[in-house]
């Protein structure tokens, strides 16, 4: 097989997440293309988490899609959360021990889902056993399940290597590595290979996984045969990097010169945090680079009135957070905009609103994000589409801030926060770092807001002057000025800096289209949409759908010239709106921007991301006719 | 060079209420940082928002007037990215120990090198009288329609039980009373508060100077010793100094209530992860070469190669 | 005269309000309609601040204008901040002892007026003291200057009543209510009422303040007559309510059953919630007549989530803020959406951004309010334009919040909060108390989130029965959901109360027109604007300018087909936003909503209203070929 | 007639992970619910968000999952608009004592008849085990990097310096005991603040359940009596209460610290401004008559006649 899409399940702290990482470290070891996007619950332990991968030989995957050809499982839950996903003569790997189970042994599963299974056994005559629901699987969608006995394993294993099977019983989820690796026909030495970078010094553990998943991928290849075996990778990619969107933006602030994080924990944005505090000591080859301070505040509150004090010292400082963390930064939001301080907010967006789904997808903040905080104050709004763009863009963030003296708030979802993807590592070379008008030493009685100077040159908290800041209307020292002249001089100065902006910034840099020319029908997106879309919009071509992909990357300001044209290019019932959210977000602000009305939507606002399958579906509706089509797909 | 108290003035006109306490504050602080001889360039007084957040500009050192509640934060952004910097907090008893007290009990599990200074006047002075946190229950001030419902709190005991390193209270009208307690708390290396009794003459007709004349003792003319030097001393002086804090109502004690000498401060904790903090914090370092981020594409394969696979 | 400007002005503390009051009492008791307009720093005592009021014997006037006719100063900085605001003509009243006094010894001044009266000062060969000035205005602007010696005066009264000059000094600010009572010829006797209507039982405060207004009101008819005099009223009201803005919402939320109301201070909305307070226990004829809990919470944060508590349990419930304030409510908002609780947010906008101008107003709220909060969930946006219609939608407001069970946010200003107003007491026959579908009594199972309606019937915490909340997605009991057909059920069964109510609520209440029907220039506003639009547009008329004002009223539904065929009635060019904030911000949301771009803006952002005067030039501007005018009138 | 503890279990999976502290506090729930025989209707279980923000979704009263940190405004709002109910707050200790600290202390200044449980397991469980405000410095649970920087509050010194008029310490794996001190707490009249010992078995591998084992003593097995009876009692046993919950290391004393009976609860205070309070309290005021206000113009004039003049 060229390309294959997988689900492995378990229950949330059953050690899923480090197999879907091995698997995903042997993979690209062996040279293919990953991208894995992880479903879980706002809960610690016990509840359904999956990992949901596509893997490629012939490139690195941009996006996920069902039916998938592989399911397998640590537990029942999983089996009755995604039989229905499988392929018809797709695999399912499952233990034994649970044939059993039952919809009513699973206390875990959430009632909804309980209910609408219950009605599907009922109709297909399933007793609501594992057992029963895998007899029918087999035989009407010709499944192919690999039972097993997960608990001989483990007394097996326990036995080879000495250790009490209560005790062995940790490794279960590398039965599951076995079984996949064996399925998939990955080298056995790659598997090695991950292990030892997962585990490092800690022999044992490297050793007793190995032994377990060598045992299952031999009795699983003895048994089957590599039924799913991959054909060797056409990448010819030497290294390969493998990251999550935290780790990719945690990575790029670092290069970028972060100096200061401070952040309150909160998902899917703290995993950023805690990876840059690993890094607070730079060191290579034994020399100091340079160190980043990390500070868990009390509240988001704090991080971002702290991330702002740390700026007006000169050092790049930012802070990180999503839905519920911004929302009470938006009076410190706005004292920066006022002040003319450069600082970054990383905002992960979350399932909202309010607490929402903590642990799911979404792009529902963008007009929160546009007009956050009371008053007026420009503001510079990106957002990234995938692990690279959001590489580069993080580090571009600063250089935003610091040149326009602003804030800037650089948008990203869990989607991109939580998938793990194989990428070509950045390429540093091309990369600026730019502080703007930052002086280092003052001359003279310095005016922080200078008015003769739409930016005015910035001295830092510390250097050889002084200055004051307010959140009260200035003079050009930074003191309270009510005077109406004054006003509106320094209100105009600082709004002024957004039409600057607007000019300077390509708008090249700010939307990309992704289409030879000749498309007539035209996906507009942003965000995590991104990668989907544009396969989406590949494989309508080669339906004869001459689809194009707009990819909106900064809203503010917002690139609406292009944006313009490229619209008036197309058919307004051919332009629709693709998105993680309800109101089709970008299309409002669009309309905002632009005047123009994008008049279809296909949206999702279910947490989980968009689906290949779905989309290339719904944009087939939307040709048909319909006008809003709502995705649903994904357990 | 000692700069004179006067040069430390700035050219903003300070339009508190003729007779407002803040002037002794102000007065007290100008006196210190002359004393201390601070650097105008690298000090910096960090406000909330109330009449005593205006204190800033006042100030011809470095100054940052916040937010209502989040003088706190800020400060310790400057602080923690700049340790070299002196930093000064004003702010109100709304601000500080309302609004904000939550970044207050925060400061004092943190223990970092600031000083706090509490413009304690029992109403919220810039929106007009309300009662503020340290307003008693029971008093009716000129702007309140009916006697405060609300208990107070004890600024002192709650600087305590949350871990301050310096803990004084002075008084506006004394000025260099106060301006001795101001330059030992920023002597002091730690997280230092000082509660100043301030009298709002406009919307407090019940702590008014005369209110206090009558009350406010020094408890350094008796044998206090507030001074932990050892370890071990901790908890009974503690304890010593929160009976202290409990006397408020016929005598109220001025002074320092409590300072640890032992504790360390959240800098030097910091300094103990990363050895090259204090000489090389986050302002003052390079991030750049030539426009060039320092890490190029070999030190970012070296520092991230936990990351990275070499495909076989 | 008709119609009068005049403005009074003094240090603030100096009792310029009190006496602005008794003024407005007074003119009100002998039939005149008045507005006024309070500006005042963000100071307690020392800098200036002023009133300035529009007086009609024909009209309750709507709106603000300059010159003015009349000056009347406690202080130099009077004369010299207002001089140039005088008509031609004009009376200016001031104090004969500050003569001397310059620009220099004027501590209290910002410096940036000083520098630009220097600069006029020297251009016009003024030695900068305040004869000089007087001098120069009475030869070249032929304004009548009126000196008093106040200090005569305040010695002359202290004899009289016994008191040491330095406590006579108090009365000061009287010596301009007799002034301009004397001016305008007001009737002694309302003068002496509205003593008695302001000081109650305190009399010995009415006969000083008696005494001395009585005093100078002679002395300077005698010298100069009723210069200013005021034809008898035509209007022929029985009665008149005096109020504020704040004063009108506090009355209408106790008409409309407000049971629970918790601020922080903070201006400019304080104030009605010390108003409530102060009608904490209502009593008619001593028959209790109900009760409002008002809680002064240690934050926003606080005050917006126990008004949502107290809804939870049916009471009507409300808080009011003003920007920073409703900054820091963001989250708790989206508790509220995601939980369809009936809340009211009373917001009063001011000069933003961040701290700004704390005691000016603005504008510049809006689109903040209509996307604040992470995530997406209807909520209800109405702004309304004068008291009497505030004092009708702050009633209306809880009727919304209940009918669909959603937080409703009234936006309102700093400039309507603090101008006092003659209104016609309001009606109250005509006003309904719209629960919403609210159970009194739960039989058999109660689900707070019962999909099968999409306002699905709301019982209280307390009553028969139990159900939870959570900022989770939840199911129909209001537990925790994450399955993703619940969560697209619920997400639209929230949004879709947002079409209901589009749908219900009748667009003409949503939006007003002003016009007869043949104007082909329209101008666009809301909130404050409402006023001086309406004004404006029929002066425009007497002008052969057939101009007509379209005032949206409500953002959220918005009106989209009314304000979409109206705007299609007008020529592009001739279409006009008129805003008190930058970017003409209803522009920005009527085309986002309707899709049309409003290309010219009227706009005013230093803090102060906008002006007829002003408003008018601009309007001729705009017509003659200009985008964007921005008005800076007013000091 | 009694419901029975089991009666208060709802039907929601318990999702907290096997072994966890939180199961003991809802067992003692369950039971002290039982034993008072509170009904459900007129109960409100309100929580902020974290593991033990999940609590009121396991219990069959009315509850409230409100926002982080923000527990104790929700319920204040709903106790004040209806005093009639008992409404008792479950919080994390990050969520209370960290973002929410604010208002635990305000909460402690009005004295609302209200009961704090606080689950106490020195980490942010759900956010998968940093550091909470009752972590010591330099300790580090598994999922800490580096060992802890910042110091730890003192929860019972925190609520007795607030103003909190009960104060107890129980453990979670103690039901019985537990149980006992929930009972008296929402019997208490006023503000009612447990800190409950709740070993996180996933993420807090220090204090875990061996490790409570050997610190964990009753206080009410010695002669203490922290029962403030008269008013002149109170800074004496307030003093001792904060001596106490100064031992921390080597023994911990669970059972109450503090309880003060003499103290006017902030309902009360309401009812003296509003003697109808108590009996009509904002939640059962009937605001409408046929769909009309129930002022109508005559009683509007009446009312507001302040406002209004008579033109002559
Ligand atoms: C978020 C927010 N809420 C409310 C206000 C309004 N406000 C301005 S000053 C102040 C209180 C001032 O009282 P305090 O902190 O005691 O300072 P003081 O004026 O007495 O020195 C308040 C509530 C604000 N600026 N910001
Ligand atoms: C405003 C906000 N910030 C951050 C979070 C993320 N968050 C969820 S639970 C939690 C901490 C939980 O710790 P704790 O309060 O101690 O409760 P526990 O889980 O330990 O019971 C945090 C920070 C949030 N939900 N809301
Ligand atoms: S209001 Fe009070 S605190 Fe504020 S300046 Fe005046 S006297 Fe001082
Ligand atoms: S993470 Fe800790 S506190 Fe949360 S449920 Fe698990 S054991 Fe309990
Ligand atoms: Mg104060
Ligand atoms: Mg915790």
């Amino acid at each position: 097989m060229y390309e294959l899409s997988i689900i492995i399940g378990g229950p949330q702290g059953s050690g899923l997440e480090t197999s879907a990482s091995i698997l995903t470290y042997s993979l690209a070891r062996s040279g293919y293309g990953v991208l894995s996007d992880r479903e879980y619950f706002s809960n610690i332990k016990g509840r359904h988490s999956y990992v949901h991968l596509t893997i490629s030989s012939e490139k690195i995957p941009t996006f996920l899609t069902y039916p998938v050809q592989l399911v397998a499982g640590l537990d029942h839950e999983t089996i009755f959360t995604h039989f229905e996903s499988l392929e018809d003569g797709g695999v399912l790997v499952y233990d034994l021990y649970i044939e059993e189970k039952t919809l009513d042994t699973t206390p875990s599963m959430e009632e909804d889902l309980k209910k609408r299974l219950n009605l599907k056994f009922k109709k297909f005559g399933i007793d609501g056993s594992v057992k029963s629901l895998i007899k029918y699987i087999s035989d009407v969608k010709k499944i192919k399940p690999i039972g097993i006995n997960y608990s001989d394993v483990i007394n097996e294993v326990s036995k080879k290597i000495a250790l009490p099977a209560s005790q062995a019983a940790r490794y279960t989820s590398s039965i599951v590595i076995g079984a996949v690796a064996g399925l998939l026909n990955i080298n056995k030495s790659n598997i090695e290979y991950s292990l030892i970078r997962r585990f490092g010094d800690r022999r044992e553990l490297i050793q007793h996984n190995k032994i377990i998943i060598d045992l299952v991928y031999d009795k699983v290849v003895e048994e089957h045969g590599p039924l799913m075996k991959l054909e060797r990778s056409k990448l010819d990619h030497r290294e390969l990097m493998i990251a999550s969107g935290n780790d990719v933006i945690a990575m790029a602030k670092i290069v970028g010169g972060l100096r200061y994080q401070s952040y309150y924990p909160i998902t899917p944005a703290a995993d950023e945090s805690f990876m840059i505090e690993s890094y607070e000591k730079l060191e290579v080859d034994g020399k100091d680079a340079g160190s980043v301070v990390v500070i868990q505040t009390e509240d988001e509150i704090a991080a971002i009135a702290s991330t702002i004090g740390a700026a007006l010292t000169g050092a790049r400082a930012s802070t990180s957070t999503s839905g519920p963390g911004f929302s009470l930064m938006v009076e410190g939001l706005g004292w920066a905009g006022m002040n003319e301080v450069p600082i970054v907010i990383t905002y992960y967006q979350r399932g909202g609103p309010s607490t929402g789904l903590p642990t799911r997808g979404s792009q529902s903040d963008l007009l929160f994000t546009l007009y956050a905080s009371h008053g007026e104050f420009p503001r510079i709004v990106l957002a990234s589409g995938d692990h690279t763009e959001a590489f580069y863009d993080a580090i571009e963030a600063f250089n935003l801030a610091e040149r326009y003296q602003t804030p800037v708030i650089h948008l990203l979802d869990k989607f991109l926060a939580n998938s793990i993807k194989t990428l070509v590592p950045p390429d540093l070379s091309s990369i600026v770092i730019d502080r703007g008008d930052l002086l280092s030493n003052v001359s003279g009685e310095y005016r922080r807001f200078d008015i003769s100077k739409t930016i005015s040159p910035r001295a830092v908290l510390g250097a050889n002057t002084i200055m004051w800041y307010t959140g009260d209307e200035h003079d050009e020292f930074g003191h309270i000025d009510e005077d109406p002249e004054n006003r509106e001089q320094m209100y105009r100065k600082r709004m002024e800096k957004l039409r600057i902006a607007d000019e300077e910034i390509p708008e090249e840099k700010r939307m990309y289209y992704y289409g030879v020319g000749d498309e007539d029908v035209l996906l507009v997106g942003w965000g995590f949409v991104k990668g989907v879309a544009i396969e989406t919009v590949n494989t309508l071509y080669t339906k004869g759908i001459r689809a194009g992909y707009l990819h909106i990357k900064m809203f503010s300001p917002f690139p609406s010239k292009s944006v313009k044209n490229l619209l008036n290019r197309f058919e307004e019932k051919k332009i629709i709106a693709v998105e993680h959210n309800y109101l089709a977000q970008s299309s409002i602000a669009v309309r905002s921007s632009v005047g123009v009305e994008i008049k279809k939507s296909i949206v999702k606002y279910t947490g989980r991301p968009i689906y290949k399958n779905e989309l290339v579906e719904a944009v087939l509706r939307v040709l048909e006719g319909e006008d809003r089509v709502v995705l649903r797909y994904g357990p | 060079m000692v700069r004179k108290p006067v040069e430390y003035q700035s050219d903003v006109w300070v339009d508190w209420c003729p007779g407002c306490g803040d002037f002794g504050i102000l007065a007290s602080m100008y006196r210190a940082f002359s004393e201390l001889d601070l650097s105008p360039e690298k000090t910096v007084v960090v406000s909330g928002i109330g009449c005593s957040g205006k204190t800033p500009h006042f100030i011809k050192t470095n100054g940052v007037h916040t937010l209502h509640g989040r003088a706190i934060p800020f400060a310790m952004g400057i602080k923690l990215a700049n340790p070299e910097l002196t930093v000064i907090i004003n702010g109100g008893d709304g601000d500080l120990l309302g609004i904000g007290i939550g970044h207050f009990i925060a400061l004092g599990r943190r223990n970092i090198d600031l000083t706090i200074i509490l413009h304690n006047n029992t109403v919220y002075g810039l929106t007009k009288g309300q009662a503020s946190p340290t307003l008693k229950r029971g008093l009716k001030p000129k702007s309140l329609p009916k006697p405060n419902i609300q208990d107070a709190v004890n600024p002192i005991a709650l600087a305590l039980s949350s871990g301050y390193t310096f803990i004084a209270r002075g008084y506006s009208m004394m000025v260099d009373h106060l301006k001795e307690l101001i330059k030992k708390a920023i002597q002091h290396k730690g997280a230092a508060f000082i509660e100043v009794l301030q009298p709002c003459i406009t919307y407090d007709n019940i702590h008014t100077v005369e209110y206090y004349k009558k009350r406010v003792y020094k408890m350094e003319d008796s044998d206090w010793n507030p001074i932990v030097e050892k370890i071990d001393e901790r908890e009974d002086k503690m304890l010593k100094a929160l009976a202290k804090s409990m006397e408020y109502d016929e005598k109220i004690p001025i002074g320092v209530f409590y300072q640890d000498k032992c504790a360390v401060s959240f800098e030097e904790r910091i300094h103990e992860r990363i050895p090259t903090y204090l000489e090389n914090p986050p302002a003052k370092q390079k991030i750049e070469q030539d426009g060039r981020p320092i890490i190029d594409n070999i030190t970012f394969k070296k520092i991230f190669n936990q990351y990275i696979v070499e495909v076989e």
